[in-house]
C-alpha cells in the first residue's frame, strides 16, 4: 500500500496544488453569495432562483466552475487532513488514513463530474 | 515539558553504541506559538473537505429539479449552515494568504527555458486573480450581470 | 566581571548515570555583548566542568553549536544574550536522539544527506585540461543561496514532519540535493528526483516554513523543498511522455 | 576489550587537506581502503572559517613565475623553491578540479572564474566564492568525498597517539569521544591533516579545535617540527572575539586608518610601498602595532585597535563581494561596515611552521605523512601570502595522498600484538585522566599559557621575553601533571578532550618558544626588537626542533634555493 501511495504521490500533489490554488480562488465567491449572501438575505433570493441558477450552471463555463469548486477542495482537504493526522502521531497508520481520505476525494470528484454533467 | 517526537526521529541506519535519550518535539508544537498557524493550516483540510461536499450537494440538488433546489435553498438558511459557511470563508481567506506567501518562492528558477517572473510580481498576479475571480463570481451569482 | 547575572537552566543527560534527562541551574555573571555560547563556556570553565556541548568556530559558520534556547532552535554562538531575560533555558536540539547533555546524534542526518547524492553527477567526467566550466553569474545565483547550508540542524529541530515522519529526508538534505539539481554543471536531476519521490519523499513537507524561519544562514529550505516538489512532479510527468530523457 | 580495525591509509583530520588526500588516495587506487579519523565531523573543520580566497594563476596577464616569485618574496626567502615551483604549477589544476566537483566560485560576466587582488600578490589571482571560500571549499570536498565507499569516516574520534613499531608508523590509537573507548586503527600509512595551533595564543581567528594535535602527535614520536617560530598575525581581526575580517576587504579597496583618519600605510613608510593596504600580512600587522604604540590607535573594552573603512565601497559591492564581513561586523562588533569603519587589530591567524616534511609530504618517520597547516613542506617559509594556504591544502593533500598509496603498496601488514600493547597502554593512560584528582585546574593553566605566549612570542619579540616564555611553559607543563578533572563520565566527556588538547598545546607552544628564542634575526613574521635586520649569512636556514631527553634540541635544515636569489624584501 505504502509503495502504491508513493508512486501516485506526485499526481496527488498536483491535485492538492490545484485544490488549494483554484479551490481557494473559486470558493471565495461561492461562499460569499451561496453560502452567506442569499441565506442572510443580503442578496435577493431571486438571484438564485432555480431558473437563473440552472441557466448559469448549465453553460460550459458554469459546469467547469462548479466542477472545480466541488472536486478540487476535496483533494486539498484530503491531503491536509492526512498531514494533520501525521502531526498528531499518525505516521504508523498513515497508509490507511491516506487511502481512506484520497478515496473520499476521488469518489467525491467522480460524483461531482456526474452532478455537473446531469445539470 | 516538550512532547516526545517519533521514537525513530533522526535515528541513524546504524545507531551509535551508547544509550540515547529519546527525541523531543519543539516545545510549542503542536498547538502553541509559532506552530498554531501551521496546525490550523492543516486543520483547514477538514473545512475544505466539508465545503466541497456541501457544494457538491447543492449542485446535485440543482440538477434534481426546482423542488430539490427549493429545499436546499431553504436548508442553506439554517443558522448552523450559515455559521459553517462563515467559518469556511475565514478558512479560505486564511489558506489563501498563507499559501500565496509560499507559492512565489516555490517556483523553480527555471521552468524549462523560461524563468518565472520575480516573486513580488507573482504575488501581485495571484492576488489579482483571486480578487478578480471572486469579484466576478460574486457579481454574477448575486444577479448583477447575466 | 559585570554585575549582571542570568539564571541558566541547562538540560543534562549522562546515559551511565541518568535514566532520563534532568535540568541543572547555574547563576552566571554575564558580559553585555556575550552570546549564549559564551555563557555555556563560562559554566564549563568556571562552575561545572562536566557540562558537555559542541562548539568550534564561534562565528556562526561551522554549525556545531545548535541548541534549543527557550524552546526555539538557535545557533548559540550567534544568539545574543540580550535577546533573553534573566532566565535562559538551554536544551539539546529537538527531534534528535540525545547522546549527552547538549550533544545530539548527527549520523541520522549524515545518512539522509548521503542519500540525496549531494555531488556533481555527470555522464562524462570533465578533464582538467578542459579547464573550468563556463557558468554565468546568473546561473550561479540560481543555486548559490541553497549552497549556504552549514548543516547546523536547526531546520530539522523546527520541522514538524521530521518530528513525526522518520523517513522524511528533511529540509537541509533536500535543499542540498536541490542545490545540485540547479547547478548548471550537474546532470543528476533525474536521479535525484527519483530519490525525492522515494521513501523520504519531499511531498511529506506540509509547509510549516519554520525551517526557513530558524535558518541562521537564510538558505530558505522551505523554498528549496517546494521547488523540489515542482521539479519532481515535472520530471515524473515527463517520464511518461519521454522515457529516460537526459537533461540536454 | 580493545577494538582493532584495519585500513590501508589512515587520514587524521577531515578538513581541506585531509579530504583532498582521501580523494586523491581512492582516485590513485580504487581498491585502497581509506580511514578518515577526525576529532569533529568533517564539515566542522576549521577550513570552514576561511573567507578570502585561494590563489592560482588564472588570468592571461599572470604567470607561474610571478606567482612563484611573489610567494618566495612573501616567505622572506625561507620557502623551499622546488616546493614553491611545484605548488604554482599544480595550483590551477587543483582549483579547476574543485570547480568540476561543484565549488560555487564567483564568476565574471563571461562565465569564467573571477579573481581578486590579495596581499603581497602582484596581480589578481585569488579565486573566491563571495567571502566564504573556505566554507564552500570544505563542503564541496566533503560532499564529493561522500561518493567514494572506500573512504570510511570515523567521526568525533580523537587520535591521541601514533602507534610505531619496527621503526615505522603502523596505526593510531583513537579515543571515540562518544563511547569513551580507545580504538586501535592499523594501517600501512598515516597522513596528518589536523591543521594549526592558533589556540595556544589568547587572541586568534582560529576555532576551538585548532590545538596543534597533529604536531604534538608527530613530535612525541621523534619527528622534528620545522620553522615553528613563524606565526602569522593577520592584520584585521575583530577585537575581543578575534573573528577574522578577510583580507578581501582590502582586496576590494578597503582603507586602514588610525585615530587621525589617516591612511598611514600610504602616508608613512612601513615598507609596503605602493601596495599600501595590500602589502604582505606581517608588514601590515607590524605597521598597525607601531601606530597603536605611537598613540594613534583607538581605545576599546578589548584593548587598542585601528579602523578598517569600507564605507566608500558602497552597499551593493559590499553585499555582493563581502556579505559575511557585513554580517560578522554587525553581529560581533555592532558596526555596519556600509556606514561605519570596522574596529580591527592584528590577530594570530596561521602557523607557517609544522611537521617537517619533504615535497611528497613524507616525514622522517617512514609511513607518516602530513599536509596542510599542520605540515611545513615549507611553501610559506617565514610568512605566508594570503590565499596560498587553501591551495596548499589541495596541492600537498593530493600529493601526500597519492604518495602514501604508493608507499603503502610496499608495506606488509602491521604486527597486531606489538601495536595492541601500545594501544592498551594509551587506553589506560586516558582512563586514568577521567575524574583525576589534583591541585590545578585546566582553565587557569590554559589562560597562563596563552598570556605568556602573547607576551613572549607576539608581533614584536626580544630575547628576554622569549626566554621567560620558555621558562614559564616548562613550569606550566609541570603544573599540568597535577591537573584535576571534574568529569569522570565515559560518554562524550568534553573535559577529557579539552585536557588532551591542552597537553598537545603545551607541547607545541614549547617548540615554538624554543625555536623563536633560537633565531636571532628578524625575518618574515618573526620580528625582534634586539635583532632588527634579516641575517642571511647566519640564519638562512630552517629550524628543526627535536624532542630529546633533555628537552628540546634545535637543529638546522638547509633551505632549497635555486630559482630566485635572496634579495632585500622591499615592496
Amino acid at each position: 500500500m505504502k509503495q502504491l501511495l508513493l508512486r501516485i504521490e506526485p499526481m496527488i500533489w498536483l491535485l492538492f496544488g490545484q485544490g488549494i490554488l483554484l479551490g481557494t480562488i473559486l470558493l471565495t465567491g461561492w461562499l460569499l453569495v451561496v453560502g452567506l449572501g442569499v441565506p442572510l438575505g443580503i442578496v435577493p433570493a431571486e438571484a438564485l432562483s432555480y431558473e437563473r441558477a440552472h441557466a448559469l450552471g448549465s453553460n460550459v463555463v458554469g459546469r467547469l466552475v462548479l466542477l472545480g469548486l466541488c472536486a478540487l477542495p476535496l483533494w486539498k482537504g484530503a491531503h491536509h487532513m492526512r498531514s494533520l493526522s501525521i502531526d498528531f502521531g499518525g505516521a504508523s497508520r498513515d497508509a490507511l488514513v491516506a487511502t481512506v481520505l484520497y478515496a473520499i476525494a476521488a469518489a467525491g470528484s467522480a460524483v461531482a463530474v456526474i452532478a455537473v454533467v446531469r445539470l | 515539558m516538550a512532547r516526545a517526537a517519533h521514537p525513530e526521529a533522526m535515528k541513524p541506519r546504524t545507531p551509535g553504541r551508547t544509550r540515547t535519550a529519546p527525541p523531543l518535539m519543539p516545545d510549542e508544537f503542536p498547538t502553541r506559538g509559532r506552530y498554531l498557524p501551521y496546525v490550523l493550516f492543516d486543520a483547514t483540510g477538514l473545512v475544505y473537505m466539508l465545503v466541497g461536499l456541501a457544494a457538491l450537494r447543492v449542485v446535485w440538488d440543482l440538477g434534481s429539479g426546482p423542488e430539490a433546489w427549493g429545499v436546499v435553498q431553504e436548508q442553506l438558511r439554517h443558522p448552523l449552515y450559515v455559521a459553517f459557511h462563515g467559518i469556511s470563508l475565514v478558512s479560505v481567506i486564511f489558506v489563501g494568504v498563507r499559501f500565496f506567501r509560499l507559492f512565489p518562492k516555490a517556483q523553480p528558477p527555471k521552468i524549462g527555458p523560461i524563468a518565472p517572473p520575480p516573486e513580488p510580481v507573482i504575488t501581485a498576479m495571484l492576488y489579482a486573480t483571486w480578487i478578480g475571480v471572486a469579484g466576478v463570481m460574486t457579481v454574477i451569482l448575486a444577479g448583477g450581470i447575466f | 566581571m559585570s554585575d549582571q547575572k542570568k539564571t541558566f537552566v541547562v538540560t543534562r543527560f549522562d546515559p551511565d548515570k541518568d535514566d532520563a534527562p534532568r535540568q541543572d541551574t547555574y547563576e552566571v555573571p554575564v558580559e553585555p555583548q556575550w552570546k549564549v555560547l559564551d555563557a555555556l563556556n563560562y559554566i564549563k570553565d568556571e562552575i561545572d566542568g562536566t557540562l558537555s556541548h559542541r562548539w568550534s568556530c564561534r562565528m556562526a559558520v561551522c554549525g556545531s553549536c545548535g541548541m534549543m534556547v527557550n524552546g526555539v532552535p538557535s545557533l548559540t554562538c550567534k544568539d545574543p544574550l540580550s535577546n533573553y531575560g534573566d532566565r535562559v533555558e538551554v536544551a539539546p536540539l529537538a527531534n534528535f536522539p540525545v547522546v549527552r547533555d547538549l550533544v545530539v546524534e548527527l549520523d541520522g542526518f549524515m545518512n539522509k544527506l548521503e542519500s540525496v547524492k549531494p555531488w556533481v553527477l555527470t555522464a562524462k567526467q570533465r578533464a582538467v585540461e578542459e579547464g573550468t566550466y563556463r557558468q554565468s553569474p546568473a546561473e550561479l545565483e540560481q543555486f548559490r543561496h541553497f549552497s549556504m547550508c552549514i548543516n547546523c540542524m536547526l531546520c530539522y529541530s523546527a520541522c514538524p514532519v521530521v518530528a513525526n515522519e522518520p523517513e522524511f529526508l528533511g529540509p537541509a538534505a533536500i535543499a542540498l540535493g536541490h542545490r545540485y539539481n540547479l547547478d548548471s554543471r550537474d546532470e543528476g536531476n533525474r536521479e535525484r528526483n527519483e530519490i525525492f519521490r522515494g521513501e523520504g519523499t519531499v511531498f511529506s513537507c506540509s509547509y510549516a516554513n519554520e525551517c526557513s524561519e530558524v535558518c541562521p544562514k537564510h538558505v530558505d529550505p522551505a523554498a528549496a523543498v517546494n521547488q523540489a516538489k515542482f521539479g519532481a512532479v515535472i520530471d515524473w510527468a515527463t517520464s511518461f511522455v519521454v522515457p529516460r530523457r537526459e537533461k540536454e | 576489550m580493545l577494538e582493532v580495525i584495519r585500513h590501508d591509509i589512515i587520514i587524521v583530520g577531515g578538513g581541506a587537506a585531509g579530504l583532498r588526500a582521501a580523494i586523491a588516495a581512492v582516485e590513485a587506487d580504487p581498491d585502497v581502503s581509506v580511514a578518515m579519523v577526525s576529532k569533529v565531523y568533517p564539515m566542522r573543520s576549521h577550513t570552514v572559517s576561511a573567507e578570502g580566497g585561494a590563489a592560482a594563476v588564472a588570468r592571461s596577464d599572470d604567470n607561474l613565475e610571478m606567482h612563484g616569485f611573489d610567494t618566495v618574496k612573501g616567505s622572506d626567502f625561507l620557502g623551499d623553491q622546488d616546493v614553491i615551483q611545484f605548488f604554482v604549477e599544480e595550483a590551477p589544476k587543483e582549483l579547476t578540479l574543485l570547480e568540476h566537483w561543484g565549488c560555487p566560485w564567483s564568476r565574471n560576466e563571461d562565465g569564467t572564474v573571477a579573481t581578486r587582488a590579495f596581499g603581497g600578490m602582484s596581480t589578481k589571482r585569488t579565486w573566491y566564492a563571495a567571502d566564504k571560500v573556505g566554507f564552500h571549499m570544505l563542503h564541496t570536498l566533503f560532499q564529493h568525498s561522500m561518493r567514494f565507499d572506500r573512504i570510511v569516516r570515523y567521526d568525533e574520534q580523537f587520535v591521541t597517539k601514533l602507534v610505531v613499531d619496527g621503526g615505522a608508523v603502523r596505526g593510531v590509537a583513537a579515543l571515540d569521544v562518544r563511547e569513551g573507548a580507545v580504538r586501535l586503527i592499523l594501517g600501512r600509512a598515516v597522513i596528518l591533516a589536523t591543521g594549526g595551533a592558533g589556540k595556544i595564543f589568547p587572541f586568534t581567528t582560529n576555532g576551538n579545535i585548532k590545538t596543534g594535535d597533529g604536531m604534538a602527535l608527530a613530535y612525541r614520536e621523534g619527528v622534528p617540527l620545522k620553522d615553528m617560530e613563524f606565526v602569522q598575525y593577520h592584520p584585521t581581526g575583530l577585537p575581543g572575539t578575534g573573528i577574522l575580517i578577510t583580507e578581501a576587504t582590502r582586496g576590494e579597496g578597503g582603507y586602514v586608518k588610525n585615530n587621525e583618519d589617516e591612511r598611514f600605510l600610504v602616508t608613512r613608510d612601513y615598507g609596503v610601498g605602493t601596495k599600501a593596504e595590500l602589502g604582505p600580512r606581517d608588514m601590515i600587522s607590524r605597521a598597525i602595532v607601531q601606530e597603536i604604540e605611537a598613540g594613534r590607535g583607538f581605545e576599546g573594552p578589548y584593548g587598542a585597535y585601528v579602523h578598517l573603512d569600507l564605507t566608500h565601497l558602497g552597499e551593493a559591492k559590499i553585499d555582493e563581494r563581502l556579505p559575511m564581513v557585513r554580517e560578522l561586523a554587525k553581529l560581533y562588533a555592532g558596526v555596519d561596515p556600509v556606514h561605519e569603519a570596522i574596529p580591527i587589530r592584528p590577530v594570530v591567524h596561521y602557523m607557517m611552521g609544522g611537521v617537517d616534511t619533504d615535497i611528497d609530504g613524507a616525514t622522517t618517520l617512514p609511513g607518516l605523512y602530513a599536509a596542510g597547516e599542520v605540515a611545513c613542506v615549507s611553501l610559506n617559509g617565514a610568512n605566508r601570502l594570503g590565499s596560498n594556504s587553501l591551495t596548499e591544502c589541495l596541492v600537498f593533500g593530493a600529493r601526500a595522498g597519492r604518495h602514501a598509496v604508493g608507499f603503502a603498496k610496499g608495506v606488509h601488514a602491521a604486527n597486531e600484538n606489538a601495536c595492541r600493547g601500545q594501544a592498551e597502554e594509551e587506553a589506560a593512560r586516558i582512563a586514568s585522566l577521567r575524574g583525576k584528582k589534583g591541585a590545578e585546574k585546566l582553565a587557569p593553566i590554559r589562560e597562563e599559557m596563552r598570556s605568556t605566549m602573547e607576551s613572549g612570542c607576539g608581533v614584536y619579540r626580544e630575547q628576554a621575553s622569549m626566554d621567560e616564555t620558555v621558562r614559564a611553559l616548562a613550569e606550566l607543563r609541570r603544573r599540568f601533571e597535577d591537573v584535576s578533572l571534574e568529569d569522570a563520565s565515559v560518554v562524550f566527556n568534553t573535559e577529557l578532550v579539552t585536557a588532551l588538547e591542552l597537553d598537545n598545546m603545551l607541547e607545541v607552544a614549547e617548540t615554538l618558544a624554543v625555536s623563536a628564542a633560537h633565531r636571532k634575526e628578524s625575518r618574515g613574521a618573526h620580528t625582534r626588537k634586539d635583532h632588527v635586520a634579516r641575517d642571511d649569512q647566519n640564519y638562512l636556514y630552517h629550524t628543526l626542533c627535536h624532542r630529546d631527553p633533555t628537552g628540546h634540541r634545535v637543529d638546522k635544515k638547509a633551505v632549497t634555493l635555486g630559482t630566485w636569489e635572496p634579495e632585500e624584501r622591499k615592496y
